[in-house]
């Protein structure tokens, strides 16, 4: 291709660039008389064509071509990044390995015990009442074992979530680039159906908890991201002026205003990652992560859904304490930063 | 009264800040002499300020009013440049802080350029103590220099049993209080002040008034005063700016500005002013040679600085013209009895004669 | 325009009769479609219309309006109701359903549907006759399969014939340990197989969650004597199963685990099954330290089918789709990326002898027909 | 049992009740100097009992017998009341078919033209494009009809929720009785992970697309509820004083001044639930519900994560499109109503 | 001035609010006198009002006034029971709507009690006029009654342009007279308004001022009144109450409170007013029998309710006391010029020689 017809191809494709990436492409079309008219105009006119072309079929198939490609490329990564993930991996398994152990060494009454005096001292005598009612509950129903494991994988996925998200965050609070760059991410990491990224998942890491760790992560991240940025982005203007009025720098804008007040918000990202961890539990298990999942995945096997009720019970309660400690969490770091 | 004889310690040159995303064109279109709303109609550009040229002196009050929207805050933040000016200079003693770089703009922040906020601007997460401390932790002073300095600036200010509390336990005057500690801790020579008591209830903010006049008395700073009453702004000013649309429509002494409006606008504002506070005898004395002619005999004598509250009790006792004279005893005007009961009926009577 | 016409047409009908003709047209619209599709890409445009076929089998009714008035009039003569498979999502039941639908559809002219699901959803369907038919049945493997007393499903023949279950290690493990040969090795080797997290122990990847092989596995393990040389990982599902067992022999790992064959890794990885001792009914019932039986994997319909279409329940008791020929399906599917419903139709074209065998001429005659139409 | 034995039975239970439902219950422990110790104290004391006791296991098992029992009631409930379920699902299933057939005679180049000029009117330009270019991938990728299957679903499954979800919402925002009631079950159809219900709906409904619809409303519900109730409570003391000042009857604040006002954020639940919905596609498919939720779901068992993961992109731009218009309806009526 | 010698409207008897859990021991110990302090340290309940009782006239214009948590607030929802008083009645002509059942009670609120508040309680989803015609909607009035009532509110208060509008197209004045139309459209008898233009610019808050005194020239409503800024109690106000901490310290005529304050507290209060055209000839005379005999001729009369700013002039004119007569020219006090004088030099000065 000479360079004529080249530089005539990309043309109109740097015009639709300017279009897209202008400021005004960030708003609705303003409202003309005209714009309606139009509207309907532009829709009649696409029924007459696809009347005409004659044929109610998308005349081009490529997703099984696109498709199989992704498909070798998963492979070509399996056999050729497999060392990357395999340190990844044997680091969070001794992590998870020794926790889930300290946990199920600590005596059941001495969980309990701990876990009702959180939630009197950090939430309520109600709360308490209630982790406290419904963890023995848990005991008895023989889901001991499994609870501890389940709690020590929302451990290890919450603490690296935040490891990962909150850095995440505060950079793309930093960055207007960044952060429209992070936003379809994010919108795909929450919405992508967990399924599709399972078998990705084993394939690099193998079967396991790490596994369900990982594939828990990559929903349970973006809230945390999310909140971070949103947390530093919403800060009042008047604080922040001020601050930057004694000639701080933008590093100690960060780390001596805008992060110590962005803790709140903070906060009630770590309280989302929580619960998007624990809704992944059980698809964890569909890669042999185990714990409560796990049984609630075996009931659902074996067609016994009383047992699977149970131990999604079980889900359930531990959300609900996770749920009210980190909101009891964020409302203190919230009063101690309120009313200025 | 410092007023403006001393050395200009803060300058303004041909200061434009316009708002938009077309603000260049709106720039050029203020330049050319349009007003705000032209220049809003045409363009979509907000014009902040238009072609403010000020001269501040070394360790006077200079107080900027004007109604809600008229710039104020615009042009107290593009002198530390918390807004970039569109155009323009401003200069501190010989330093163009306009052409700075961002270091050397927040040295000069950090050296010489203290603000204090209407809405405080306290962090929330931070003790008082801490929050007096925080310029200094950015500007790099030694922890204990900046304990040090804290302290004292929290004791000028009357809050030295309260440097361990959070900011959410104290009251609006006393959040203000830190706010004005922090500035001063800073120990700037220019303080930087957005409408710094008008959050506050009015018997606090008069106590807060009288402090700030306290305080002035002892450390000489060079203040802008930004605020939106006028009897504020003639209790604590030197000199007095009144913008209206981005402009300084007025400009001079508190008397000046209330005895001499310059146009109606200026005039509605300055209406609730106590004006027999205002009024000297200058302002309303007759110096014509024909009137320093006049009968000799019997004359009551006031000096030329006394105000109409001063006048009336003078005046009162006396048959004859009053006498007025300079502070060197020289005769400089008469007051006639007639022309003083007019100056009495009403402010605006009494702003007619001083205009006269 | 026509179309818009036909569609009041349609609506005018009665809502039952609509829905029947629509049901019988169905053969005769594919065969429609496959005569437009005579373009370079040939193979590719009737998988997609085989598999839009497939998965749009509900709409039929809509499908059908855009059909001549009077073709749907000629077919009114013989209605039935539509057969619905359950659309088991691993490859072997997956290609064997759109087979036995195919010759059920074009041979016998009910109309079909599938209905995907996982098992044990599809198997509450079945009980609840929204589906007729589910072709793998793995009775030995699905413990609640108890609701076959209550008359509501019946077993019939035999499905996938030759498909095995056992311990399997990679050949390239096998090729570097020769003298690992039977799972009474395993002591020597642990090292081998040990990962972070199995701590010490081998790591053993284990059957699916729910299946009866989970407590076999474990039972075979205490028979061994491996109780503390294996770890048993509980993979979740079989995809996780075969993920985990592709990535580890793309990257040539040392892995060690249960599976079952027919199946996709089987058909595609070169793979070594441990020796065990011989299965007998004896130790079957006792500790199970023996090798696995070969699995009757049935067919199970709904009762309901019995009286209904007594012909296909004929055909489906002849049915005996065997793992060979679903092993070479599978390949060459493998080899050109394709999916089951091409797959299917290759089966069909590649292996007549094979399902001819099991249906009367007159079916296979039909059939042949419409596959003819295919390419 | 005598009358006295059961009077000391219950009393504890009552001393108990009164401990729990007292508003003091709702706050935490105050920090008195002796909480800390005592908590150590306490911690301490559950451990020395646990060894003492001699077992870290927990004495007693009954989770199957539950378990069980749980299964006999579903079995029973599946043979007794299918009448009741049944007329349910002919209903949904009617409505879901003709939309699908009305979806899927819509010409696609007509139904994307009008989804682009929606995202032009409401949203903005650069999602006009984005949103064009989104469904033509999927066009081109033989996703038409499984999108449009989606579609389908996610509109009934959204009305369905809105149907039931705004006035149990405007309902619990009058009563706090109802609120503190609805609030834990509310917690628990969020994070009861879904395959424990998926037997159940399946014995009740039967396979297909209305028990992907019910499964999905299980999950979809909660926020447009919870954020109909907040949107209520959360309104402007001063503007309701105003209407109760003119001396408005309860039914006239709520339907002159609160639900108008609430508008914006009952909006808000309903993108919540738009997302939510969008999420158990997947899931849905597990018992039968087609579109793109099956793409996935096979893509998983075929392993073949490439076309799994198309499909999922299928679904990941079906849910940024409603979002972002969702938003936009959510942005416009805050504006309507903002700034008093 | 209409003072307090019309018909009773309104009547507030022995009033208590008690804020808290513990409101019932709050009211007991506040009935025993304790303080609002003593009594929320001791049982932790807040004292907002504490045994109020007032009788406010047919048509008078009552102002009640105090600063920022004084229980101003509180009174006035006690009156139409947004607030539930914890004691004490309030009686509307005849009935006690302390009494009243629900039914009753919000009768009452559609006929008789009408509200405005500071923070405008517009409905931002309806327009202009569909706000105004809200409280007659709710009311149950006709449709077209209603919209010709709101019209007519809108035409009082110049906003006759506007109905089609939406509330967030307003500016806080025009907020405010929107508030106000819903108030007249009501056409009750009685009108609360709590800080109705605190939240307004000055200039704007004048113009409202007058516009009320305008309305209330014509309508004659019974008007309750809430502000916190003396100046503006003064100007609008018939009478003044000033609260402290849930009290009332002082009540009695704009010029009686400035005059006369009680105690220090309402004397600080008062200092920002502008005195001299507050004290009256009556004020500062000398009507003691002696003066009166003084010398008579020459004398220079004013009539009794002239301020100072007219005495003066007519002061500096005269040589001899002037003459302070009343309504019917009948001699009732003397101002020697010396006194008058003394008036002149300071507000305090003017305070306590009227308060002789
Ligand atoms: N960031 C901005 N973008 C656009 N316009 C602005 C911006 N900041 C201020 N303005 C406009 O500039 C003008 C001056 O605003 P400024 O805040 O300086 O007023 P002010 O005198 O401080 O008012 P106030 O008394 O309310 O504080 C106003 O018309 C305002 O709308
Ligand atoms: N709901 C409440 N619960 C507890 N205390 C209250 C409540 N409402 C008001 N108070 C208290 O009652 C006192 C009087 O409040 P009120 O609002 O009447 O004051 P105000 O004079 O209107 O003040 P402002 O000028 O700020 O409006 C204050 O001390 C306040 O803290
Ligand atoms: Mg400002
Ligand atoms: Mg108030």
């Amino acid at each position: 291709m000479d360079q004529q017809s080249g530089r005539r191809l990309l043309l109109p494709l740097a015009w639709l660039w300017r279009l897209i990436a202008s400021p005004k492409a960030g708003q609705p079309l303003p409202e003309h008389w005209y714009v309606r008219p139009l509207a309907v105009l532009g829709i009649m006119l696409s029924f007459l064509i696809a009347y005409a072309v004659g044929s109610d079929e998308v005349p081009i198939d490529v997703g099984r071509d696109v498709g199989n490609a992704l498909d070798d490329a998963v492979d070509w990564l399996t056999s050729n990044v497999s060392w990357f993930f395999q340190s990844i991996k044997d680091v969070m398994t001794w992590f998870l390995v020794s926790l889930e152990d300290m946990l199920l060494w600590f005596p059941w009454p001495a969980f309990i015990a701990m876990t009702g005096l959180i939630c009197l001292l950090m939430v309520s005598w109600r709360m308490a009442f209630g982790s406290v009612a419904a963890l023995l509950v848990l005991a008895v129903f023989g889901l001991w074992p499994a609870t501890m494991e389940t709690v020590a994988l929302i451990i290890v996925t919450v603490t690296l979530s935040i490891a990962i998200a909150v850095p995440m965050g505060i950079w793309s609070s930093q960055s207007d680039r960044l952060d429209v760059f992070l936003r379809p991410i994010l919108d795909a990491m929450q919405t992508m159906p967990s399924f599709v990224y399972l078998v990705p998942v084993v394939a690099f890491l193998g079967l396991g908890n790490v596994s369900g760790v990982l594939a828990s992560l990559i929903f349970a991240v973006p809230p945390a991201v999310r909140l971070t940025n949103l947390g530093i982005r919403q800060l009042p203007a008047e604080t922040l002026e001020a601050a930057e009025s004694f000639g701080a720098t933008q590093r100690q804008m960060l780390l001596k205003v805008k992060i110590p007040l962005a803790i709140p918000t903070i906060m009630a990202g770590v309280n989302q990652t929580t619960l998007m961890a624990l809704s992944m539990v059980a698809i964890a298990s569909l890669i042999g992560a185990g714990g409560l999942g796990l049984k609630v995945y075996q009931g659902l096997g074996r067609i016994e859904p009383g047992n699977a009720f149970i131990a999604g019970l079980g889900i359930v309660f531990l959300a609900i304490i996770m749920d009210r400690v980190t909101q009891a969490l964020t409302r203190r770091q919230q009063e101690a930063v309120s009313g200025d | 009264m410092t007023a403006a004889e001393g050395r200009t310690a803060l300058s303004i040159r041909g200061l434009y800040k316009v708002f938009g995303d077309s603000d260049l064109e709106g720039l050029e279109l203020s330049r050319s002499g349009q007003s705000k709303d032209e220049v809003q109609e045409a363009t979509g550009a907000v014009v902040g300020l238009r072609d403010i040229t000020i001269d501040i002196a070394q360790g006077e009050l200079f107080v900027v009013m004007g109604l809600s929207g008229c710039g104020k805050s615009t042009l107290v933040r593009c002198i530390n440049r918390l807004i970039e000016p569109s155009a323009g200079e401003v200069w501190i003693d010989d330093r163009a802080i306009t052409g700075m770089a961002d270091d050397e703009l927040r040295e000069t922040r950090r050296k010489d350029l203290a603000m204090v906020f209407q809405h405080f601007g306290l962090m929330p997460h931070r003790t008082v103590l801490e929050n007096v401390a925080l310029p200094l932790e950015i500007g790099g002073v030694a922890r204990r220099e900046r304990r040090e300095r804290a302290v004292n600036a929290l004791e000028l200010v009357g809050l030295a049993d309260w440097i361990a509390s959070m900011p959410n336990q104290l009251s609006g005057g006393m959040k203000q209080r830190v706010g004005l500690a922090r500035g001063l801790a800073m120990e700037t020579p220019i303080l930087l002040m957005d409408e710094p008591f008008s959050a506050l209830d009015p018997v606090i903010r008069r106590d807060l008034q009288d402090e700030l006049l306290a305080l002035q008395s002892s450390v000489q700073k060079t203040i802008v005063f930004i605020t939106h009453d006028l009897n504020e702004a003639v209790r604590v000013g030197d000199r007095i700016a009144i913008m209206r649309d981005g402009e300084i429509v007025q400009l001079g002494a508190p008397n000046d500005v209330v005895l001499n409006p310059v146009d109606a606008f200026v005039r509605e504002f300055t209406q609730d002013v106590r004006l027999h506070g205002m009024v000297t005898a200058a302002s309303i004395m007759d110096s014509s040679a024909e009137a320093l002619a006049g009968p000799t005999e019997d004359r009551y004598v006031v000096r030329e600085d006394a105000v109409l509250d001063e006048l009336v009790p003078a005046g009162l006792s006396a048959t004859q013209p009053l006498q007025v004279v300079d502070d060197s005893g020289n005769l400089v005007g008469v007051i006639p009895l007639q022309r003083l009961a007019r100056a009495m009926v009403s402010d605006e009577a009494a702003a007619a004669i001083a205009a006269e | 325009s026509s179309d818009d016409e036909q569609q009041q047409a349609v609506a005018e009908q009665p809502q039952q009769e609509q829905q029947q003709a629509a049901e019988a047209a169905q053969p005769e619209q594919q065969q429609q479609q496959a005569m437009q599709a005579e373009q370079p890409q040939q193979e590719q445009q009737t998988v997609a219309a085989a598999q839009q076929q497939a998965e749009q089998q509900e709409q039929a009714a809509a499908q059908q309006s855009q059909q001549p008035q009077q073709q749907q009039q000629a077919m009114q003569a013989e209605p039935k109701d539509p057969i619905v498979f359950s659309d088991l999502n691993w490859l072997s039941a997956e290609v064997q359903t759109r087979v036995v639908s195919y010759i059920v559809e074009h041979g016998y002219g009910y109309p079909t549907e599938l209905v995907a699901g996982d098992t044990v959803s599809l198997w509450a369907g079945l009980t609840n006759n929204d589906t007729h038919v589910t072709l793998e049945i793995w009775p030995a493997q699905q413990p609640w399969i108890d609701e076959l007393d209550e008359g509501v499903i019946e077993l019939l023949g035999d499905s996938l014939d030759e498909n095995w279950e056992g311990w399997v290690i990679p050949q390239y493990v096998k090729d570097a340990n020769p003298d690992l040969v039977s799972v009474f090795d395993l002591p020597d080797y642990q090292e081998l197989f040990v990962t972070a997290d199995s701590r010490g122990k081998a790591r053993f990847v284990g059957c699916i969650a729910g299946w009866a092989c989970e407590l076999v596995n474990l039972n075979k393990v205490a028979a061994y004597g491996l109780e503390d040389v294996v770890d048993v990982v509980d993979p979740g599902s079989g995809a996780a199963l075969f993920a985990d067992l592709e990535g580890a022999y793309a990257r040539g790992d040392n892995w060690l685990g249960y599976i079952w064959g027919p199946t996709k890794p089987t058909a595609t990885l070169d793979l070594y099954r441990l020796e065990e001792p011989e299965w007998t009914e004896e130790c079957w019932n006792g500790d199970q330290g023996c090798a696995y039986p070969s699995s009757e994997v049935r067919i199970a319909v709904n009762t309901s089918l019995l009286d209904r279409a007594p012909e296909v329940i004929e055909f489906l008791r002849a049915w005996d789709y065997s793992a060979a020929e679903q092993i070479d399906t599978e390949i060459w599917m493998g080899d050109n990326d394709e999916t089951p419903d091409a797959g299917a139709i290759w089966y069909l074209q590649n292996h007549q002898d094979a399902w001819m065998s099991r249906v009367p001429a007159d079916v296979a005659e039909r059939v042949l027909a419409a596959l003819a139409e295919e390419s």
